[in-house]
């Protein structure tokens, strides 16, 4: 019997996507029964006054949350956020509801055991509701009370050999692709690079030490399914310097309608026969390509590297051998300045292919650890120089994005020690506002107006 | 209920403490298959929509069934989820980025064992609660933000307005119909915790009215000038008000005219509420992506000024996304994304062919960037 | 026997292209000799001396001028540029060197007896060199002194009929594309909108009034060959609503190579035959034309009128025959905040095709300036709203395009009384940081913290 | 010489003052076949380089040989022009929009004739004085300001540029081999009277050192407010400078490290001259256009940041001229504009082909809106 009438919310137990009443409504009733013999650490009619709190807003159209105050956990400067009811008398369960951000996994595998044992954390400490996951990647855990914080947090690391995430002016919680472990497109292993920054920067991840707050995102591929290139302040994206891999003979599979196109994704509409010519060579974005006497052509040096065709064909054309990573920097949402798109800042940065030992091939992670140190020495010194010019001069809870605006991407690519080449810029500058330095001119801008007034007469 | 300690001791709390852990290592939580062909997969195919297969260089298959989820999920429904992986993927499971569920199995029998036992566990309100698909050209699972469940600042609900859109398309979820893929996001205010600013469409919290002053506190709760720093257009200035008890304290003064209500104030000053029953509601943008297959990514574009919060299913918003939905579906060339759509199409067309009003909100006047949205051509389609 | 030696400038006599070095030479020499018997009214060495100081100048790499002063005639604002050189001792023939700027006609049509006229004007009172035409459109009568000014322009107003043209903080000399008079493309008659206009507004043109300069300009088609739309405050582009004119006979001579593409633009090299879907269907920028059995079709409701298939074929297609302008707004070069294009604000303006009266269906140019007051009436209601806008919230120096960043397109529309349409973008807006006026908004703005704060416990 | 009057009584400037009379009515101007045609063209042909005909719709012909000409030109020439069309056109003709001069017959005889006298006539140094072209898909004459002749902020001279420019390009002014017609453009300095931010290819001279200060006599001849307000960099505040002699004086102090040298103070203010021969030459563009077919009208680039005043035929910067011709010769598609090559090639491979560096000035760095050139995807060519 729940706690509170829900009308309106009961409208959107109907449909058939699955609704979150409906699993409110189910935890809800768990706690009531609760047939486990839980000992509730936090009221046990939690998600019965959560229900009873959204149908207020549901009726009178606003929030009833205000702002978190500062909670959290000894020693860390994140991973807690705050949350407190503007109806604590009515809703009691749910007066203090404080969410716990644990760090996720690579690519979001888990085993059942560990859900299960967090699961059952939750249930005992919290409300038991969750997100799975959190926009910037984390296991959300929704719902507790202060004094449960470092309950939690004990139990984490020390049973469960989990940390949690980032918040505030720090270093987030780090998300990747699926990459290679399911996908062939992927240039590079998003988990190893994604695991590797992680524990390399936990330091950064839970003490603010930041302007703002920083996300690192990894994509293995430039179709970019994590959109680190929207939504992280460095961005990796998996790429490939040498020719895209072709299969003549996966090719004409294709034409004959043999292999299905873009591994089967229009198989819900009938578009026709495959037509490689209008799909593929036309839809081309540098016009590089070309099937002639049935063969496709590629003229890898025009090719920038877009995906289609080989999404088109994933059994003919595969992505080169060369391998790296392209790094784009400043991606973020429209507070405050605006949105911005990742801006180019490290065209390629090769990745060595022959350092592809695991950590099953060590005896210990710290030794994993140092020779991930090795393999990516040229990637931690542009994340480190990124961090030292932000940090030197970033203002109060300036995006990384804002300053490169507000100092010039020829600012940056100076502190970053990257030479400024055509690549960087869509295209070059339209006003002809140049700044030169005084070392690059002639004679300097130290001049005498008595001198110049010589030849030249007032 | 009586206190239980986990062990930490809190008059000791750097005791035995353990910090810097980070996530587990995912090598544990890979499946089998994936652990062995990591790095050599060959090649996919969507064998139907939300059913893939991966196939490795060496022949081994791995076969993948997407569900879409509520972001939302209770302890007990993952711990169904948990009873699904044992019984059909050995114990393991994976998220996606988009908040679906992925159950993996290394042959075609279990496969569709599964999907069987998948498609038939239901909420008791009718709603599934593991609906197959999310693949392909069709529509995956809206990512999205806390909205009235869980967030201070929201101008509509996330979860609500999510579940009201997901039922509308629902089909489309399950089918492979349209020329792309087509992303959906949703964030329910403009700080897009949710970053919803490059989505083929995207559905956003707005609010439109100025914060409202709370003068007696301010100055208690909040530092005025990070309060006045945080405003993007220079609307709020540090003053002196004089309370009706004849009290004179230091607060601020908002010039409401140059306010847009992003609420970034009230994220700095719990004395500077802004949400409102009529002037909180919806803000449609589309023609975003973040692919950089064969256009570059690119920024949605608002496309809808207002739609009010319509609880508890929002008919006037599920009707506009419907609409430009079945528009595209109609207009674009396959493998088209929606914003490559518009493009070519232009957006004067665009908005007549989807019956959307463009009024004067839509016109970009943020800072000097904006007059590179006007249109500088003589070009245009009557 | 050149006064000065200049051998850096005499390597500028060589070459093809007309020699302006060997041209002042030319004057200078005709100066010197005068076998016409001028009686100079500025010095004869006017030409030698400057070709002295410019080898000064090529010499030392810098300009020997200096800002001109205020110098003009009675009653006027503009038409005057003062100039003086900064070694007027060495190079006294031009020390003083003022520009005077002549109002140029319609598409710069000239007769031989009227430009003798002028040439021995300003033989007489000036340096005898001109710019055949300034930048903005006049010509330009380079070199004189301050006594000679109000001189020349009595002699231009009675003996010549001429006037001035606009300098400074005023309406600038209108310039127009050569239209109607030789051109098939043209959809209005630039010289006569051009001319109304100039005469409309010669107060505007001769006595500063606005905040800075302002410029019109005439094109008669999308093709732009005036530039209007990069170089004038208001530029009014011809264009049309109804479909391009199709003579399916021509574009079969065009296919078959009878008729030369693009008018014979491209005889200069050997670009094989003629390729309709490569040359025309496949460069259509909105993809609304196909060739198919020998037939061009245009899906016209897609066309943009962009004029690519018309100037490839123009004895076969035809602009349509409703037909107007589209007015753009703002376009200047980069000082002060960067370059603008104009910007598209009255989509399409019809220009009535039935009031096609010239002047010489008219006892008077009055009553031919009435009649086009009525046929012009809408176009000269959006350019007095402008003037008023501008003239009512731009800033000293801030030119119209700059005004309309400051306070945003909208504000612009509101203005002039044109409703926002899709149009007036390239795209919306990607930033949701969306203004909103309080009578838009239901219950307004006003409200209660007390009543708030019953519903929400702070 | 001694002075004689026009008619004009300095006692009484208002007597019999004719004023705001305007230009000449264009009627009068008109050639015969073009006032009986006007508006009833048919269509036109290039019959050759320079050489149109245009034919009406009653099959009335008008033939034009176009020529080109120094924008400068001497009232000699003027007269030498009038020769001509007293001779061969009924004494008519018109100058284009790009200073070149056109000559109308209205039949194929007279316009051989015409041609035949145009091409013998000659400059003494050995120069055309009416060289025919400027036609189609080559190159027009070069639209340009002042320059050292006649300008107080120019960084460069612009006669002399155009000429060694033109002198270069001169076969294609005579000839129509390139893919598009080409526009080259001419500006002096940074105010550029003469617009060329949208043409193919520009010229613009380019200073490079910040004002040099002339304390002593700068609050005498100069507003200071207007020379604080001229800077778009906002480099420049008022200052008190002591003078050598003691005394102290209203003056300005100028940011260097914030000028780009724009000249913008110095047209306000005398004081600030920033000419100097070290600092000032010559900056390239390219890619604009303004035309609206095919592509919308579009800003030139900055493609060099800097070649020095080589006088009199600054090579350096004709062979990058040069360079960029034969490439774009070379590699563009039939009908493609400059920018629209580089566009679809990209300008990374644009700097390739043309063999010229890319610097860090080339980078936009001013204000907000230059983010929006910089690359914002994983696309690009190595």
């Amino acid at each position: 019997m729940a706690k509170h009438e829900t009308p309106l919310l009961d409208e959107l137990e109907s449909g058939p996507w699955p609704s979150f009443v409906s699993d409110i409504k189910q935890e809800a009733e768990v706690r009531a029964k609760n047939e486990k013999g839980i000992d509730f650490q936090i009221p046990a009619e939690a998600c019965d006054d959560l229900l009873g709190l959204l149908e207020l807003s549901y009726k009178d159209g606003t929030t009833h949350w205000k702002h978190g105050g500062i909670v959290g956990v000894f020693g860390y400067g994140g991973g807690i956020i705050g949350r407190y009811s503007d109806k604590p008398a009515e809703f009691p369960g749910c007066a203090s509801f404080h969410t716990v951000r644990v760090a996720q996994p690579g690519a979001k595998y888990y085993t059942t055991k560990y859900l299960r044992e967090l699961m059952d954390l939750w249930q005992f400490r919290g409300s038991g509701l969750t997100n799975m996951h959190g926009s910037t990647g984390d296991i959300v855990l929704l719902g507790t009370t202060t004094p449960q914080l470092e309950e939690i947090f004990y139990t984490l690391t020390h049973e469960m050999d989990q940390d949690l995430g980032g918040s505030g002016s720090n270093l987030r919680t780090p998300a990747d692709c699926i990459g290679q472990s399911r996908c062939e497109y992927a240039c590079y292993d998003t988990q190893e690079l994604c695991y590797f920054l992680t524990m390399m920067y936990q330091d950064e991840l839970h003490r603010p030490a930041f302007p703002y707050k920083f996300k690192f995102k990894f994509d293995g591929c430039p179709n970019g399914c994590v959109a680190s290139m929207a939504r992280s302040d460095l961005s990796f994206i998996g790429t490939w310097k040498d020719q895209i891999q072709v299969d003549q003979a996966e090719v004409a599979k294709y034409v004959d309608g043999t292999n299905p196109a873009n591994a089967g994704s229009h198989k819900g509409r009938d578009w026709g026969a495959f037509d490689i010519q209008a799909e593929v060579v036309d839809l081309c974005p540098t016009d590089c390509m070309a099937y002639e006497n049935g063969e496709l052509k590629i003229y890898d040096k025009e090719c920038t590297r877009c995906m289609h065709c080989i999404n088109v064909m994933p059994k003919a054309l595969k992505v080169g051998k060369q391998r790296g990573v392209s790094i784009l920097a400043g991606a973020k949402a429209p507070i405050v300045d605006g949105a911005q798109m990742g801006t180019l800042v490290v065209p390629f940065l090769e990745i060595d292919q022959t350092m592809n030992k695991q950590l099953a091939d060590f005896d210990s992670e710290e030794e994993w650890m140092e020779y991930l140190e090795e393999k990516y020495e040229a990637l931690t010194e542009v994340i480190e120089s990124v961090w030292d010019y932000w940090m030197e001069e970033g203002k109060n809870r300036e995006r990384l994005g804002e300053l490169m605006i507000r100092q010039g991407l020829q600012k940056f690519l100076e502190k970053i020690n990257v030479e400024p080449q055509a690549v960087h810029v869509d295209h070059p500058r339209t006003n002809p506002y140049i700044f030169w330095k005084e070392d690059e001119v002639e004679g300097g801008w130290d001049r005498d107006i008595n001198e110049y007034r010589k030849h030249h007469a007032r | 209920m009586a206190f239980i300690s986990s062990g930490y001791d809190p008059e000791k709390p750097m005791e035995g403490r353990i910090t810097d852990i980070g996530p587990k290592h995912y090598d544990q939580f890979y499946p089998e298959v994936i652990k062995k062909n990591k790095g050599k997969w060959s090649h996919h195919e969507i064998l139907e929509p939300g059913v893939l297969v991966h196939v490795a260089e060496n022949g081994d298959e791995v076969f993948t069934v997407r569900c879409g989820g509520a972001r939302l999920m209770s302890s007990t429904h993952v711990q169904e989820i948990c009873d699904i992986a044992d019984k059909h993927c050995d114990g393991k499971l994976r998220f996606t980025t988009r908040n679906n569920i992925e159950f993996m199995t290394d042959s075609k029998d279990k496969m569709e064992a599964l999907k069987a036992d998948l498609a038939q566990r239901k909420f008791p309100g009718g709603s599934y609660k593991f609906p197959i698909g999310g693949t392909g050209a069709g529509i995956s699972n809206i990512v999205h933000t806390q909205g009235w469940i869980h967030c201070h600042t929201p101008a509509t609900d996330a979860s609500g307005t999510v579940k009201a859109t997901m039922d509308e398309v629902f089909s489309d979820f399950q089918d492979m119909r349209l020329p792309a893929k087509l992303k959906i996001s949703m964030a329910c205010c403009l700080n897009m915790c949710g970053a919803v600013h490059c989505s083929d469409i995207a559905i956003l919290g707005y609010h439109r009215k100025p914060p409202i002053l709370d003068h007696e506190y301010l100055d208690k709760v909040c530092e005025v000038p990070l309060a006045v720093a945080s405003c993007p257009t220079a609307a709020i200035k540090p003053a002196k008000v004089e309370l009706p008890s004849g009290d004179t304290v230091s607060s601020v003064a908002v010039r409401n005219e140059r306010c847009m209500y992003c609420g970034n104030c009230y994220t700095m000053c719990p004395s500077m509420p802004l949400s409102d029953k009529e002037g909180d509601g919806i803000v449609l943008m589309a023609g975003g992506k973040v692919s950089n297959r064969i256009s570059a990514p690119k920024f949605s574009k608002v496309v809808v000024a207002f739609l009010p919060n319509e609880t508890p299913r929002w008919p006037s918003m599920t009707n506009a996304i419907n609409k430009m939905i079945e528009e595209y579906a109609k207009g674009a060339r396959k493998y088209e994304r929606f914003g490559d759509w518009t493009d070519r199409i232009g957006w004067e067309r665009f908005f007549d062919v989807c019956e959307l009003d463009f009024t004067h909100h839509l016109i970009d006047d943020f800072r000097d960037a904006a007059y590179q949205s006007w249109r500088q051509t003589t070009q245009f389609k009557f």
